[in-house]
């Protein structure tokens, strides 16, 4: 029997050490698991666009039956290609529209930031913590908004100052935004863009740092005293698998620490062992499902309620988020 | 000793043989970096300069070879106006985005009625934003004589910054649950650039592109306006006695490639693309610089090299797809295509002499 | 000293350190332009000084052979230039936009093996009790020895072109080859000399980028700061305190941007994002308005072909 | 004398280019204390011998000898290593740089800068032609940048001096002040290898010239024993037409000039103020002096490159202040500047696009706009033949062409687009007597048919020889114009000098 083609198309080179590179981790777990069953591809640096949309066709026509299109601006490209191509399945990362043959996938990685909300919130002296986000979506501000409410559970003094950086990737902008942070006299950093220079930043300064999109032990034990990993690799594995049992059918898969697609890296000897139990025990909570970050009381940032006491956030208001909690002071830019 | 030797004459055989023997020369050269890669040369140089074309799946990327090269031709066919002309226009992508967000903007605009005119005024205002763009380094170069060069390539990340305004902003889409990124005019059928004969990728931009490429040899070949703005290059100080006014040539010059990059936008945006994305210029407007110096800053040249870079791109894609050779060594070998075209062009008005000894 | 809440000696120590990769390759490009070779591929040779740099400083283990490779790698880039603009006599514009593009590639193939490591750091320099002066400490005593070399070089660049004869000679090559020719000097030479010279700065400061200011190769990590360089170029009128003045300046208003974000002001973060760009057209047009009636400022026979018969 | 006596000898020198042996077999020898002439048409080689000497160009066969050594130049450092200092036909000077940096650069050591200024000073001083080292080339006049390139020479003590046409930029007394100096440098023992078209000077200024033709030596003689006329048909090969200014009669006026003023292009150029004076049909106005003193901006102005406040210049009767070149030229005015490569003509365009360039307001060279290459190429022929432009053909490009065949394409290209109108700046400049005088000739001609012409030229010699009108340009002013028949040359050196006190005036009948 031929084996079953896999096609992976990623919107940046799978050396970036982020986001992509994580996906392609995810194409070799399908290698390792199915050996010689699969044969798989990938182009990278694709842009988002008519390239892709070439790209994807280039694909469904070399013969690959299954392609996963690994970056929100894919969307409309992959239905564009999932009409023309029906016997093909595709699998789309972050959008959330969906065909026959379109299924859709994402991770939760707002559970991730809340533990390192709680991490950020124990380990801060100035009561400062500080967030790169790269572009106000709604993703980046479930992370921000997640971070916050859980730092602010256990230390109610906690203030969050938050940079945009406008880019997924761009070392130098992203180390003078850690540096712009440190200047205001944060000493924990988070971040949602990609590269390690804020943690290089967070070294010099003497402070804290989390990893993000992959482990970054490069710099373990401290800046960085965890990471929030994605790991594709069991969806992936699942999807090819139910591929090769005749059993794929579209679905919206939104996966979270329970379902392994977000990880905390290892909490680093730098925490004191408390507050990783604690960090912890909320990692698990999530994971078992006996917890959801977004669960009321909740105000908006205007003061306005968003969940009552006891009120879970429903995933329709999460994927569309586009306001802050109350007590994170900055604006979010429109 | 080698020595080179003016040619009164450029040649004609070689304005023809050059880029032939640059093309196969960039074959060995890549060959041996794809070699030394682990890949095999010749069939990664069949994936890059032949399946496109001629290969099993031919008939769906010579289509497409014509979307990847139109804005590229339809961009490089204005810059090179200016270029002969000696006005710099750099900022040639930051123009595209203009007239992309332009264009979109009316549609956006007029969403959700429905009528004829309302492609025709994107087109408008497409190649409006597109020339408004570049007339601040125009006006700026006429009135206090600040580079053209450097305000331009400012105006690319401000263009940049403003986009990504646009798509996180004023023009995303209502329905798009808070993601960035404008509504896709594909699904609006009175703002959507459609492929005009199915399967052909010929769509206006395209067509825009050939009529640009006929109508600036038109211009600068046959009548006195370019004539005008060739001795412009070739001589200011002849120019200005031929009657040309340094100011509005300036203006004319980077009025046209702006608003023929902004056309490109406009035509993508509408078309292949779709939506404001803050990811939408995707580097035409450098990449066509590169092509209008490929194809000599003449309109047929142009048409040839946007094609081929085109093809490099198509067959890049296609070579990592089944080779899985890195993107970045397509890159480096689209470098070195260029390195072979330009540094053998010498031949076109040199001759290559084996000196004597002094005697 | 404070300002609004920021402080200005923290901010001025910052912005040195993000200036400092494209002060160093503008002071490089500044030197070929002199000697009247447009090469618009910095951009290639900052990454390739990023990525030769990188791999040196985390093979050799020191940051200063790092700093060597990586301004041999821009040296080496440069001098593929001088090769086809010099020898082969094609076009400048085209060349160093094909340089940008072969630059990217190469380094991003050569840089695979590199990823997610971290280098060896470079230190600061130690000046004792000066390191803590008030405002002064922060600003002029607590920096790596690279941005101490970049102001050097700024201050050697500016003394070699108005003091000595082969900066001399270097200028009368920018101004009229055909004149420096004919007086016996070896144009394409001075001007490959100019070129490696120039590579060499930009390499220096694409190894400071992967080596101190991320610290971490990336793909395509210079993220246009060649460009810039370029711009700076242009803006410093061709005179190498002013290419000072301009990198502090763009880096200056790229950090105050992020630090007043951070802050909390309100300020629509696009328009922060546009104002280094918007103030250095400003800046240019306020200082070509002044120029419009002056001398040339450009080297003379910036851009042109030289080809001599013998 | 025997062979040892001289300083400098060149036995067999060839050069060949593509196309042109511009040196075949060349020798002849110069003296310690000789002024040596080289004679030639233009393009006869004269200065690509001179570059062999120096260093700049390799030759291909033959040998030289200096003073007794073999001596084979690799480049002109080893020329000025071993006493040999040129002056170029082109300046080699660098505008944006000063005149002691420009000094320095023409040195093989040059002391430090500081020391360098004070000794351009002193031996500039020595030799009467006073320089400010501090000054930016780019400011000076003409004479003026002549004199860095001879202090430069100067200041290396050479043997052997080479001047390839120091004089045609230069007034009438700083050629006297150059044949001063060169003369005292004579005296001292240095040779001097000369090279001119202005063949009067020759002969009062050299012991010994050797005559090219066609790259080749055709004759050697002593320059004094000559006349002018002789020394010219030697060059050419054959004799020499004179100019005939028979025949013509002044008609009305057709270009009135009033008050017209224009601000500065540069920083440090001249303006011009209030500029007054009349033309009319079939007369030619002479307008003389020093170069830098106007003589471009007033021939902008006049061609509508920098159109002026209206009222200024009247074609006609009509008021064609306002217009621009094009404009102008349809009404008849039509304009020659001086620099023929790069102004008058593009560089790397052909003759046929030259002929465009200008031609097609009054020729039908192009149909609704576009371009009629069959039609211009006849235009081109047609000026090719009828001035005995030297070219292959009109398909070669402007750069190609010697400077002497050029001008003649350039002025060929107007006269022949029968001008009510002619302005002319320096229209012989560096050109050779045959070919000099075929261009009076042709402006003769024009005027009469009845057309008017202004000739601006540094040449009085010229202008006394084809002007029925001559005036002065000094910084800007133009002094009246008066008859030339009546003129001495005492007048006509206070006219130049700076006719101060005496108002312009309204053109004389
Ligand atoms: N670099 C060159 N390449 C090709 N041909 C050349 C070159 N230099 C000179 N020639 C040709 O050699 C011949 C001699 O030129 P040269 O400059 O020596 O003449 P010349 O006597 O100095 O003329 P002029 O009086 O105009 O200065 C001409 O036909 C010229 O076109
Ligand atoms: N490459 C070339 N091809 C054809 N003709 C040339 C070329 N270079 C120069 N010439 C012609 O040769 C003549 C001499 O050119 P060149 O540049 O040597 O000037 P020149 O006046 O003789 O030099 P100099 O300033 O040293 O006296 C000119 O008429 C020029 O048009
Ligand atoms: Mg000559
Ligand atoms: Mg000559």
């Amino acid at each position: 029997q031929e084996p079953l083609k896999v096609g992976f198309i990623y919107v940046g080179p799978v050396g970036d050490m982020g986001w992509s590179y994580q996906h392609d981790q995810g194409r070799k777990a399908i290698e390792e698991a199915y050996g010689d069953k699969v044969v798989t591809s990938y182009v990278e640096s694709v842009p988002e666009g008519p390239d892709a949309e070439r790209v994807l066709t280039q694909m469904a026509l070399e013969g690959n039956k299954l392609i996963f299109a690994t970056s929100f601006g894919f969307m409309d490209s992959v239905m564009n290609v999932a009409a023309k191509f029906p016997d093909v399945k595709f699998e789309h990362a972050t959008g959330y529209k969906r065909a026959d043959n379109v299924a859709t996938y994402d991770a939760r990685f707002y559970e991730g930031r809340a533990v390192q909300g709680t991490i950020a919130g124990r380990m801060t002296k100035s009561n400062k913590i500080g967030y790169i986000g790269s572009f106000p979506i709604p993703e980046v501000v479930q992370g921000i908004n997640s971070a916050f409410i859980h730092a602010r559970k256990v230390n109610p003094a906690v203030e969050m100052k938050v940079v945009w950086a406008y880019t997924w990737f761009d070392p130098a902008k992203e180390a003078d935004a850690a540096a712009a942070l440190i200047a205001e006299g944060v000493d924990v950093v988070l971040q949602h863009t990609d590269s390690t220079a804020p943690q290089a930043k967070a070294k010099e300064a003497g402070i804290y740092s989390f990893g993000q999109a992959s482990d970054m032990e490069a710099f373990a034990p401290a800046p960085r005293i965890s990471s929030i990993i994605d790991n594709w690799a069991p969806y992936y594995v699942e999807r090819v698998g139910l591929m090769l049992d005749g059993k794929w059918a579209s679905s919206a898969t939104w996966g979270g620490i329970g379902a392994g697609e977000v990880q905390i890296g290892e909490i680093s000897e730098a925490v004191p062992a408390e507050v990783k139990a604690e960090a912890e025990a909320l990692r698990d909570a999530i994971a078992k499902g006996d917890y959801h970050p977004f669960t009321g009381p909740l105000n908006k940032q205007d003061g306005s309620v968003w969940l009552a006491e006891g009120e879970v956030a429903d995933d329709a208001t999460l994927s569309g988020l586009n306001f802050y909690v109350e007590g994170i002071t900055a604006e979010l830019p429109k | 000793m080698i020595r080179l030797e003016r040619r009164a004459v450029p040649s004609r055989l070689w304005t023809v043989a050059t880029p032939v023997a640059a093309v196969l020369a960039t074959m060995v050269a890549g060959g041996i970096l794809f070699a030394a890669l682990g890949k095999n040369p010749a069939e990664a140089i069949r994936m890059i300069f032949w399946d496109p074309l001629f290969g099993p799946n031919a008939s769906y990327f010579r289509g497409q070879l014509l979307v990847k090269a139109g804005p590229l031709i339809l961009i490089a066919a204005g810059l090179a106006v200016g270029f002969r002309a000696g006005v710099w226009n750099i900022g040639a992508e930051g123009q595209y985005i203009m007239g992309a967000i332009a264009g979109a903007g009316v549609a956006l605009a007029a969403y959700p009625a429905e009528s004829p005119m309302i492609f025709p005024a994107m087109v408008l205002a497409g190649a409006l934003g597109g020339w408004a763009w570049a007339m601040i380094p125009a006006v700026l170069k006429a009135r206090f004589g600040t580079s053209e060069i450097l305000v331009s390539l400012m105006m690319v990340y401000v263009a940049q910054n403003l986009l990504a305004y646009m798509a996180f902003g004023p023009m995303k889409n209502p329905q798009g649950f808070g993601f960035p990124g404008s509504r896709n005019l594909q699904q609006y059928p009175s703002a959507h650039n459609p492929e005009l004969i199915a399967g052909t990728g010929m769509h206006w931009g395209v067509v825009a592109a050939f009529v640009a490429v006929i109508g600036t040899y038109v211009l600068m070949h046959r009548h006195i306006a370019g004539f005008r703005i060739r001795v412009a290059g070739d001589a200011p100080k002849a120019a200005r006695f031929a009657g040309v006014v340094p100011g509005r040539l300036i203006a004319f010059c980077l009025g046209l490639s702006g608003a023929l990059a902004g056309l490109a936008g406009l035509f993508e945006v509408a078309g292949p693309s779709g939506q404001i994305t803050d990811s939408f210029n995707a580097g035409y407007g450098f990449t066509a610089i590169i092509v209008a110096f490929l194809g000599r800053l003449h309109p047929v040249g142009i048409l040839l090299a946007g094609l081929l870079m085109a093809l490099t791109y198509i067959g890049g894609d296609l070579a990592q797809l089944m080779l899985r050779l890195p993107a970045a060594a397509i890159q480096a070998f689209q470098g070195m295509l260029l390195f072979f075209l330009l540094g053998f062009d010498l031949l076109t008005n040199f001759r290559i002499r084996l000196g004597r000894a002094r005697a | 000293m404070m300002i609004a809440g920021i402080d200005i000696a923290q901010l001025v120590a910052m912005l040195m350190v993000a200036s400092t990769p494209i002060l160093l390759a503008a002071t490089g490009e500044l030197v070929a332009e002199k000697a009247g070779v447009l090469n618009l591929g910095v951009e290639g040779m900052m990454i390739m000084g990023a990525i030769g740099g990188f791999a040196g400083a985390v093979v050799t283990g020191s940051p200063a052979l790092g700093f060597a490779a990586g301004a041999m790698a821009g040296a080496g880039m440069a001098l593929l230039f001088a090769f086809l603009t010099q020898v082969l006599l094609s076009n400048q514009v085209a060349t160093g936009l094909a340089l940008t593009l072969f630059g990217l590639g190469l380094s991003a193939l050569l840089g695979q093996s590199y990823q997610g490591i971290k280098p060896p750091a470079t230190e600061k320099l130690t000046f004792g009790p000066l390191t803590d002066l008030p405002v002064l400490g922060p600003v002029l005593f607590n920096h790596d020895w690279v941005v101490y070399l970049s102001l050097a070089l700024v201050a050697g660049v500016g003394l070699f072109l108005s003091r000595s004869r082969a900066g001399l000679i270097l200028r009368a090559v920018g101004e009229s080859h055909d004149a420096a020719h004919a007086l016996g000097y070896p144009v394409v030479a001075v001007r490959v000399a100019a070129l490696a010279f120039g590579g060499a700065l930009a390499g220096l400061g694409g190894a400071y980028l992967s080596l101190v200011r991320v610290p971490q190769w990336a793909e395509g990590m210079t993220a246009g700061a060649g460009w810039i360089a370029l711009a700076i170029v242009v803006f410093a009128s061709w005179k190498p305190g002013r290419v000072l003045i301009g990198a502090y300046l763009f880096g200056g208003v790229t950090v105050l941007q992020l630090r007043l974000q951070a802050a909390g002001f309100a300020i629509p973060v696009q328009l922060l994002s546009m104002a280094p760009y918007l103030i250095t057209i400003a800046v240019l047009v306020i200082i070509s308005a002044r120029h419009r009636r002056g001398a040339q400022v450009a080297p003379a026979s910036l851009g042109r072909v030289f080809h001599a018969s013998r | 004398m025997t062979a040892t006596d001289k300083l400098l000898i060149v036995e067999g020198l060839s050069k060949a280019y593509p196309g042109v042996k511009a040196n075949d077999a060349v020798s002849f020898s110069v003296a310690p204390g000789e002024v040596h002439a080289l004679l030639g048409e233009n393009g006869a080689g004269k200065s690509t011998l001179v570059k062999m000497i120096y260093g700049l160009v390799a030759p291909d066969q033959g040998r030289m000898v200096l003073a007794g050594a073999p001596y084979a130049p690799a480049d002109p450092h080893a020329a000025r290593m071993a006493g040999v200092a040129m002056v170029f036909q082109h300046f080699s000077l660098f505008e944006a740089l000063n005149v002691a940096e420009n000094v320095a650069l023409g040195m093989e050591n040059p002391p430090p800068m500081r020391q360098l200024a004070a000794r351009i000073r002193q031996v500039s001083q020595t030799y009467g032609l006073p320089l400010d080292p501090a000054r930016i080339v780019g400011d000076l006049s003409a004479g003026e940048r002549q004199r860095v390139e001879i202090i430069r020479c100067l200041l290396q003590e050479p043997r052997l001096l080479i001047m390839d046409e120091p004089t045609s930029v230069l007034t009438p007394q700083e050629v006297e002040i150059l044949f001063g100096t060169l003369r005292k440098l004579s005296a001292e023992g240095t040779a001097i290898l000369y090279i001119s078209h202005k063949l009067e000077e020759i002969r009062s200024l050299c012991d010994q010239a050797t005559i090219l033709r066609g790259g080749r030596v055709v004759a050697t003689c002593v320059p004094a024993e000559r006349t002018a006329r002789e020394l010219a048909e030697m060059m050419v090969g054959a004799e020499l037409k004179l100019t005939d200014r028979a025949g013509r009669q002044a008609g009305a006026v057709v270009l009135r000039v009033t008050g017209l003023s224009l601000p500065p292009a540069t920083p440090f150029g001249p303006s011009l103020k209030e500029v007054t004076f009349d033309l009319r049909a079939g007369e030619v106005l002479g307008i003389g002096g020093v170069a830098g003193n106007g003589q471009e901006e007033l021939l902008a102005a006049l061609s509508g490159e920098r159109p002026g406040r209206p009222g200024t210049v009247l074609l006609e009767g009509a008021d064609i202040a306002a217009l621009g070149p094009n404009a102008r030229r349809a009404r008849g005015l039509l304009a020659a500047p001086e620099e023929r490569l790069g102004h008058a003509a593009a560089p790397d365009m052909s003759l046929t696009e030259n002929a465009i360039l200008t031609g097609t307001v009054r020729k039908p060279l192009t149909r609704k706009g576009f371009l009629d290459m069959g039609a211009a190429r006849a235009f081109a022929r047609e000026v090719i033949s009828a001035f005995d432009v030297r070219t292959p053909g009109p398909e070669v490009a402007a750069r190609a062409l010697s400077g002497g065949n050029l001008q003649k394409f350039v002025i060929g290209r107007e006269v022949l687009q029968s001008p009510r109108v002619l302005v002319v700046n320096q229209p012989t400049w560096g050109v050779d007597a045959a070919a000099s005088a075929a261009i009076r000739q042709a402006l003769l001609d024009l005027a009469a048919q009845g057309a008017a012409v202004i000739v601006i030229s540094q040449d009085l010699d010229e202008l006394m020889e084809i002007a029925d009108r001559f005036a002065a340009l000094n910084e800007g002013r133009l002094s009246a114009p008066r008859p030339t028949a009546a003129l001495t040359l005492e007048e006509v050196g206070l006219m130049l000098g700076g006719a101060h006190g005496m108002k312009p005036v309204e053109g004389m009948a």
